[in-house]
């Protein structure tokens, strides 16, 4: 066992002494460490102080929620849907508290060479909280709810490579594609893509709410609360809590206060401003997690001035992104280098160089663009996140050192993504965690992409994008990522700031495991499975 | 016991005996009331707690003085029929003239007074007050006393712009059905009441969905919201004057509408009228406010009270004032006019209870 | 009497046309709105594919008038349609809200109506005293504070210094009664600050308007003793104005309310509707809006008719 | 003073001081009065408004309205100095011992209870009488003051009961504790004379019955000379004499006294009307008229008013009077009949009337206080008329207000740039009467123009008006009720009664018999000068048949 192992082992074993790691986790990782598995088991049981316990009501204060929210998977859209969605649904597959793609109701998969087709094999452990089994019909009738001319679900772009999902059996689902793609498994981890029962016709009943997932609903307001309580006979490891309450909390303040006065046990979210404060109360622990999430500032490649490379690079360069993920985020972010490709994902390039504050460097590109004195609009508003009006007012004061008059428009917050984003040159737009460098980039930066939000257009980085794709070798795909990185970020029509961290927190009795999930809040979604009570 | 508490008492009593020596029963009631209290507050509180007292009694009696000079300064630089007006004033609307009068001062000359740029950010966030900053920085580092300072135009002018324009409309139309009566009186009612009946918050954030944040439509959507009441008391008012004889004598004279308006209902409605003006400038600043709490507000960098509010107030659980102080700067503004208001409608009213 | 009833139905008939021109206002104010439903509901996810398929689903693709005079015609039979979104019925997704807002609103009346008249009797009687400019000042103070400023100031101090009450007023369906009062004492509190000031002030002042009535006088030259004047004497001659200003605040507890159930997460109509409008759920917002000035209505009605029960002249004819 | 003897003193107000807050000070009210007031005395306080009569009714209860001080002089009542007594004291004595009678009854009755409820309110409080007793005492008192169904009027609300009962009512209230005095506070001055006279009698009557002291405060020198052992007179604040009702009136020591006497005397030769075919001015031709709602107030209504004449329209209120004004003006188109100047039809309603029609016929108002805006500067409210009919302008416009200044006897240099409300209720009727005149019309409608006013002002305007008729020829319609001032100034007179025209004619025929029985009624009913006035007039009209005219 080298040396490096076992310094490994031996912080995993005080981190199960603190009670900090899950069981799973804790087996995980050592194992990964080189131990076999009946030895970590023993040495499980000498170290954890605290193992997971099983009991209690979780209170869950969750802060994006709408009364007129539905359980129709095509159109989840606000938090408290989605982290509901991970609690009373499955998926096929998991994103794990480490980044890695685990098992749902998949127990395992595999492609073809071309990675064209995919073969998923089912887990027979798993029922509905109606007590049906989940079978083969009911993941190809709920992948075809989002797919077919009349689909209202907005994972429609998501399966337009889907040529055909066939089964074998009751538990095989056949997947072909159109072409290939290597990270069709991470995929199935989208939020709309929730396995519900399927009905007689291949439609789903998602009216009805049920599903196969850890906790079943027992009743729930949409846009007040959800009271669920444990599926016994969940067909993976967790679920720890007897019954978890979902609350919807929209103010940042009631979510903070509910927090501080103990009226929850848990929020999504807490405001970035106060999070010093909070971390001083010694109830309350603040959960600050690298995601993949950020905020873009895209600007039209067509359009002038931003069709100038180095225009655009001024703008680049004329951005002070330590101030403002200082001031903005107090430091809950990832500095952003200006390709949208997260050390949260996999295949993270680390040897780029980043991009500094640089207003005289900006100031000579301008110049050298004969666009000295350059005035810009940015169009942002309150919705697309909860400091992208001051963000921009931030910028336009880092700008006036290079010359550049950034005027801010804040645009109304409702409709901001049908009315501004796309049709505004410059703008602030808010991307969730993608899990995957493929999927963020063919939404978002290939030539033909409906949501080509820089209408940036690239020969050589499409190509690699196609190429990567299909590619199963990872050395490979690393290499093709890390020129394509480059080209975004020295030709590419999007400033990328930061990536933000999650920060959330939980009363000082919530277990959590050492890991937690970046794929959302509040541990990837799912809090409700992974957490415990510690006393 | 301190010589604090000592002295806290001795004052006390002596001003309460001197108080009753010359027969001035409320100031001795006050006193000594005052003592009795104290005996209870020094208890459970201690000596802190009797310096509040002394602190927020000094803070009184400070702003009595205040208010009290700056009405001596009022009376002696205006005009004799002024100033007879003004003698009558309480003291509560000279301390309300007072804010008034700093506030406009504080809007006109904001660019002077404030020590740093309205939108200028001069360190980090939250940082602590310091002989640069006198209440520390915002959540961008920048100054919040300056922001207070622009905020006061920007919120003040904003209230003031949309509560004139809401008059305009409003006392207009009223003054129009009093004097129309008829068929154009019932069409405003039933406009008004159209208008009232549908919630004001909700009818500005659709409208302000619809026509986006601008100022321009803040200030007009408001202005139809607070119309109606306008109109409502106009109408009121000016179906009281329309009765008179004066009135009656004009019309048989032939004049026409626009004349009986302007030269014989609005010289003898402007007494109430004033008076509303001041409630609704009130009503108008907190549904501005709430606005902007709700995010609907002026657009950014511009300092504005209301999302002042809202920008910090989380930072309200954590016992940090910083937050409150805008808030406190609307409050204090509001309760500043409604002093001149309460005093004006007394005057106008013609209550004389002694 | 018949006098009465005949000015309650044309009150009545006044009070229709009156939401029916508040229909067709927000119906046309929805469809003014940037974006529609299936944008909404699709948010960042839309495509223009997905947009479409929603909108024919939904029926958006007929032309406005059109839908507005079907919901109009469904409206007049008591149907008033089905959410957009969730499918529901709308007088179901509404009527629990309502409820929650009525309960609310009745909570808050009950603490600050009786306080405020007897305040208000209180500082008129005792009128031009210290209690009374200090009564003054206070009252003053409670209207001229922003709301949400309220809410968080109480919040700081009965919750998060204190912890006699939760900061949260969100409601479950097993709770008791008096766990729900408990639940939801602090936006009670924070709309009785609200409302009491400005009912208190009107009581005052409408008593006080009439104490140089002659009547007054000639009370007080009967040798009946201050507190009877104004008890007996002046308030029963008052309640016309009373009535009126507490119809007001009923109305306002009511409709007005949306910025304290977003401070205490109250689930009332409030919230829904600004949820709703965010949506483009039209039957929502528009069931919520009428629901709303309908309360107006009915509230202005009752104010009127309780001026007229209160005044003898109109309750005895001669 | 020989009726009464020293010992059986009940009142002594001692060189009493009052001050009114105005305009930041204190100014005098009352300039020291002294009155003495012995038991079962009925003193008559006389003169005209702000000679502080009723603030001095008020201090004898121990009572300073608010805005007003008693600052010296002493108040004793029955023993008791009520300067120096406490707050509760003093109210101890009101409604148990010393009782008030308002001038209006129908304000000073509290709309919300029961007549019979405030009655019994002193009594109950003050544990004299159980509420029961209270009640049938004061069916008692109703039935002594001729109140129709004296055990069911108390049960009704205030509202619905007419002014003449409900002054009656007030009186009973004031008796329910037998008080040693009551302030009679001009209670007959808002009701009309025939209903007077049945107040007047029964207020007499009661006092004799119960020996009550009273201080009986009124304007009308008639009235008090039917009611008071005593008169005092008061001018500004001050006593100008006092002595015994008869001695007073046929002896006045003071020339203040004798020009409030010599009021009476004003009168003018009565003109007939021209002979030469000359058309009447207005002529009011088989008018009816009715406000919405549909009940009719003006029934066949006709009537000419000749160039330079003045024709009286006189009935009690709600005969029709104002409303045939309103007609004529145009503001209320009849419901048919129809109205000619000068023989040609003028449009029903005022907006379609020409300039020049309206400009013909000008109105003065009854309050000058509502007839002239407050707002606007005297100058305005002469000349604007003349600029908006003759449209005058700079200086001919000022030459032109000078002029109308002159003619109604007020110094333009003075007057032109004053607002109303620092003038004094004679000089804004002048200035109502100008501004008629500035548009040079040919008729004015005069509507109570005098009844407002002191006498000794309205005098003046009744003279003024006189004379502006002589110069300039103007023809009048004389609205009023007080047949004093038709006697004085009318050539012919209409007598209306709920809206029917009853009688008309020359002057000096209406006022010599034969009369149509309710011209009659309305003539005997003005109250006169001899002490015995009232006492005869009941004798010949039986007290039954005032109860009738009471409740007219």
């Amino acid at each position: 066992m080298s040396k490096k192992n076992q310094n490994l082992i031996d912080r995993i074993a005080e981190e199960a002494r603190k009670g900090r790691i899950s069981r799973r986790d804790f087996m995980h990782y050592s194992v990964a460490a080189g131990l076999t598995a009946s030895t970590a088991t023993g040495l499980w049981t000498t170290s954890a102080a605290a193992q997971p316990k099983s009991g209690g009501t979780f209170r869950w204060g969750i802060h994006d929620g709408n009364t007129s929210d539905t359980h129709d998977p095509g159109t989840y859209l606000t938090r408290v849907m989605i982290f509901l969605a991970h609690t009373h649904r499955s998926y096929l597959t998991m994103i794990n508290g480490d980044g890695s793609l685990g098992p749902d109701l998949a127990d395992s998969w595999e492609a073809s060479e071309d990675a064209s087709e995919w073969t998923f094999k089912l887990t027979e452990n798993a029922s509905f909280h109606s007590g049906k089994k989940v079978t083969a019909d009911d993941v190809i009738a709920s992948l075809n709810h989002h797919r077919g001319d009349d689909t209202t679900s907005a994972a429609k772009a998501l399966l337009t490579d889907v040529t055909d999902i066939t089964k074998d059996g009751d538990y095989v689902v056949k997947v072909a594609l159109s072409r290939g793609n290597a990270d069709f498994p991470w995929l199935m981890t989208d939020y709309h893509l929730a396995i519900c029962p399927a009905n007689d016709d291949g439609t789903i009943d998602w009216k009805s709410g049920d599903g196969s997932g850890p906790y079943k609903i027992d009743n729930g307001e949409f846009g007040v609360q959800f009271s669920l309580s444990r599926h016994d006979g969940w067909h993976r490891e967790g679920a720890y809590f007897d019954k978890v309450e979902m609350i919807t909390l929209n103010d940042p303040n009631a979510r903070q206060t509910a927090l501080v006065t103990g009226d929850v046990d848990s929020v999504s979210q807490v405001d970035l401003k106060t999070m010093a404060l909070l971390q001083r109360d010694p109830n309350i622990n603040v959960l600050n997690v690298p995601s993949a999430g950020a905020i873009t500032m895209p600007m039209f490649c067509d359009t002038a001035p931003f069709d100038n490379v180095d225009v655009r690079n001024a703008l680049k360069l004329s951005i002070d992104r330590d101030d403002i993920i200082e001031k903005i985020l107090f430091g809950a972010a990832t500095k952003g280098n200006d390709f949208h490709h997260s050390p949260a994902q996999p295949y993270w390039p680390d040897d780029i160089p980043q991009r500094e504050y640089d207003p005289d460097q900006a100031k000579s590109l301008l110049k050298k663009a004969g666009a000295e004195g350059l005035t810009v609009s940015i169009s942002t508003a309150d919705s697309v996140s909860a400091g992208a009006v001051d963000m921009a007012v931030l910028y336009a004061e880092q700008a006036k050192a290079a010359g550049i008059t950034i005027n801010v428009v804040r645009e109304p917050n409702d409709g901001y993504y049908s009315d501004v984003w796309l049709k505004k040159p410059f703008c602030l737009v808010s991307w969730g965690a993608r899990p995957t460098p493929d999927v963020m980039y063919t939404l978002a930066y290939k030539d033909d992409a409906a949501w080509n939000e820089s209408h940036w257009q690239n020969e050589r980085f499409n190509e690699l994008l196609l190429q990567a794709k299909s590619e199963l070798d990872d050395t490979l795909r690393a290499e093709m990522y890390r020129e394509m990185a480059m080209l975004a970020r020295d030709d590419g029509g999007t400033i990328i700031p930061f990536f933000n961290n999650f920060v959330y927190g939980a009363r000082a009795n919530v277990g959590t495991p050492e890991n937690l999930a970046a794929s959302w809040e509040s541990d990837g979604a799912r809090a409700a499975s992974r957490w415990w009570f510690n006393d | 016991m301190s010589i604090f508490v000592i002295g806290y008492y001795a004052a006390l009593i002596a001003a309460s005996c001197l108080a009753a020596y010359y027969k001035k029963h409320g100031a001795f009631m006050l006193l000594f009331s005052l003592t009795l209290v104290s005996f209870i507050i020094g208890i459970i509180g201690g000596v802190p707690a009797l310096r509040a007292v002394t602190t927020f009694a000094g803070a009184l009696a400070l702003a009595a003085g205040t208010s009290y000079a700056f009405k001596e300064f009022l009376i002696l630089i205006s005009k004799p029929a002024l100033a007879k007006e003004l003698r009558t004033a309480p003291l509560t609307a000279s301390f309300g003239m007072f804010v008034i009068f700093t506030y406009a001062i504080a809007a006109i000359f904001a660019p002077w007074i404030a020590p740093h740029g309205e939108s200028e950010v001069i360190s980090s966030a939250f940082a602590p007050p310091d002989e640069n900053m006198l209440l520390g920085a915002d959540q961008l580092g920048r100054d919040i006393f300056s922001r207070i300072i622009y905020g006061a135009r920007n919120s003040v002018g904003l209230a003031l712009v949309a509560t004139l324009l809401a008059f305009f409309m409003g006392a207009f139309a009223g003054l129009m059905a009093a004097v129309k009566g008829g068929w154009f009186d019932q069409l405003m009612g039933r406009l008004a009441d159209v208008i009232m009946s549908i919630p004001s918050l909700i009818f500005a954030l659709l409208m302000l969905s619809i026509f986006g944040t601008n100022l321009g439509v803040i200030v007009i959507v408001v202005a139809v919201i607070y119309s109606p009441r306008v109109f409502r008391l106009t109408r009121a008012v000016a179906g009281n004057i329309v009765v008179m004889d004066y009135i009656e004598a004009a019309k048989l004279r032939g004049e026409g509408d626009w004349y009986l308006i302007r030269r014989e209902i609005l010289p003898n409605s402007t007494a109430p009228l004033v008076a509303e003006f001041g409630l609704e400038f009130c009503f108008v600043f907190l549904l501005i406010a709430g606005l902007s709490f709700l995010g609907l507000g002026i657009q950014p960098p511009t300092a504005d009270w209301g999302s002042m509010v809202r920008e910090n107030a989380t930072l309200i659980s954590f016992g940090d004032i910083t937050p409150l102080i805008p808030a406190a700067a609307i409050a204090l503004l509001t309760v500043a006019v409604n002093f001149v208001v309460d005093w004006m409608l007394f005057r106008s009213s013609g209550l004389k209870e002694q | 009497m018949g006098d009465l009833t005949s000015l309650v139905f044309k009150r009545l008939g006044l009070g229709l046309l009156t939401l029916l021109v508040v229909s067709i206002l927000i119906f046309f104010a929805v469809e003014l709105l940037p974006g529609d439903i299936a944008q909404a509901v699709l948010g960042q996810g839309a495509t223009e594919e997905t947009v479409n398929a929603m909108r024919q689903q939904l029926g958006l693709d007929r032309p406005a008038p059109v839908r507005y005079l079907d919901w109009l015609a469904g409206a007049v039979q008591g149907d008033f349609g089905v959410s957009l979104v969730s499918g529901d019925r709308v007088s179901s997704a509404i009527s629990e809200r309502f409820i929650n807002t009525l309960f609310l609103a009745a909570y808050a009346a009950a603490i600050a109506v009786p306080i405020s008249i007897v305040l208000g009797v209180v500082v008129a009687l005792l009128r031009n005293t210290l209690f009374d400019r200090v009564a003054n000042v206070l009252t003053l103070t409670s209207i001229s504070s922003p709301e949400f400023f309220l809410g968080y100031i109480l919040i700081l101090y009965l919750s998060v210094k204190t912890g006699m009450f939760p900061a949260l007023a969100s409601l479950k369906s097993d709770m008791g009664f008096f766990e729900l009062l408990h639940r939801t004492f602090l936006p009670a509190l924070t709309l009785v600050l609200v409302v009491t000031a400005h009912m208190m002030r009107m009581t005052r002042a409408a008593i006080i308007n009439l104490l140089a009535s002659p009547y007054i006088e000639m009370a007080r030259l009967k040798g009946t003793p201050p507190w009877k004047v104004i008890v007996r004497h002046a308030l029963p001659n008052a309640w016309a104005p009373i009535i009126n200003v507490v119809a007001l605040n009923l109305a306002y507890l009511i409709t007005g309310v949306v910025l304290v159930e977003v401070v205490f997460v109250y689930p009332g109509i409030g919230q829904l509707l600004v949820d709703a409008v965010a949506k483009r759920d039209f039957p929502i917002v528009q069931a919520c809006c009428l629901i709303f000035a309908a309360t107006f209505i009915l509230l202005n009605l009752m104010a009127d008719v309780g001026a007229i029960l209160t005044n003898p002249r109109l309750r005895h004819p001669k | 003073m020989t009726k009464f003897s020293d010992k059986d003193v009940l009142l002594e107000i001692r060189d009493l001081k009052i001050e009114g807050y105005s305009d930041e000070t204190w100014v005098p009210i009352i300039k020291g009065v002294d009155l003495t007031l012995h038991r079962g005395e009925v003193m008559g306080l006389i003169g005209e408004s702000g000679a502080g009569k009723s603030t001095i009714g008020a201090a004898a209860m121990g009572y300073a309205r608010d805005g007003t001080r008693i600052s010296d002089g002493s108040i004793e009542f029955d023993g008791m100095e009520l300067t120096t007594a406490t707050e509760s004291e003093r109210r101890a004595l009101r409604g148990s011992r010393i009782a008030y009678v308002a001038q209006s009854a129908a304000a000073s009755f509290n709309p919300a209870h029961k007549i019979i409820d405030q009655h019994t309110e002193a009594p109950v409080h003050y544990r004299i009488q159980k509420r029961m007793e209270a009640q049938e005492d004061a069916m008692e008192l109703y039935e002594r003051l001729r109140l129709p169904n004296p055990q069911e009027i108390g049960f009704r609300y205030p509202h619905q009961v007419s002014g003449g009962q409900l002054q009656r009512a007030m009186t009973a209230m004031a008796m329910a504790c037998r008080p040693d005095l009551i302030i009679f506070d001009e209670p007959t001055t808002a009701l009309d004379v025939t209903t007077q006279i049945e107040v007047l009698a029964a207020i007499r009557d009661i006092v004799d019955q119960f020996n009550t002291a009273a201080i009986y405060i009124t304007h009308d020198l008639a009235v008090v000379a039917q009611m008071a052992d005593t008169i005092k007179v008061l001018l500004r604040g001050e006593e100008v004499e006092e002595a015994p009702t008869e001695q007073m009136l046929d002896n006045p020591q003071e020339d203040y006294t004798k020009s409030l006497w010599a009021v009476r005397s004003f009168q003018r030769p009565q003109k007939s009307r021209p002979t030469d075919g000359t058309l009447p001015v207005i002529s009011v031709k088989n008018v009816d008229a009715a406000y919405t709602g549909g009940v009719k107030v003006l029934d066949d209504v006709s009537f000419d008013v000749y160039p330079g004449m003045t024709v009286a329209v006189v009935g009690e209120s709600g005969s029709g009077k104002s409303t045939t004004a309103r007609v004529i003006t145009g503001l209320l188109p009849p419901s048919s009949g129809e109205v000619l100047f000068k023989g040609e039809p003028l449009p029903p309603r005022y907006q379609d009337r020409k300039r020049d029609q309206l400009r013909q016929a000008q109105m003065i108002y009854q309050m000058a206080d509502t007839a002239l805006n407050p707002k606007v500067r005297i100058n305005e409210i002469i000349g604007r008329p003349a600029q908006f009919y003759s449209g005058l302008r700079g200086q001919a416009l000022k030459q032109r207000v000078d002029e109308l200044l002159d003619l109604i006897e007020l110094e333009p240099a003075k007057f032109y740039n004053r607002y109303p409300p620092e003038l004094s209720g004679g000089q804004k009727q002048r200035i109502g009467i100008a501004r008629a005149l500035a548009a040079e019309p040919d008729f004015i409608i005069c509507d109570e123009v005098t009844s407002a006013l002191d006498q000794l002002v309205a005098e003046g305007i009744l003279k003024l008006l006189d004379r502006l008729q002589k110069e300039l020829g103007l023809a009048y319609m004389f609205i009023t009720h007080d047949l004093a001032t038709v006697r004085s100034i009318a050539d012919e007179v209409v007598v209306m009664q709920n809206g029917k025209v009853v009688e008309q004619g020359p002057k000096e025929e209406m006022f010599t018999p034969p009369h149509h029985p309710y011209t009659d009624l309305l003539l005997s009913s003005v109250p006169e000068m001899d002490p015995n006035w009232l006492t005869t007039l009941l004798e010949e009209r039986g007290v039954d048949n005032i109860g009738d005219a009471a409740d007219v």
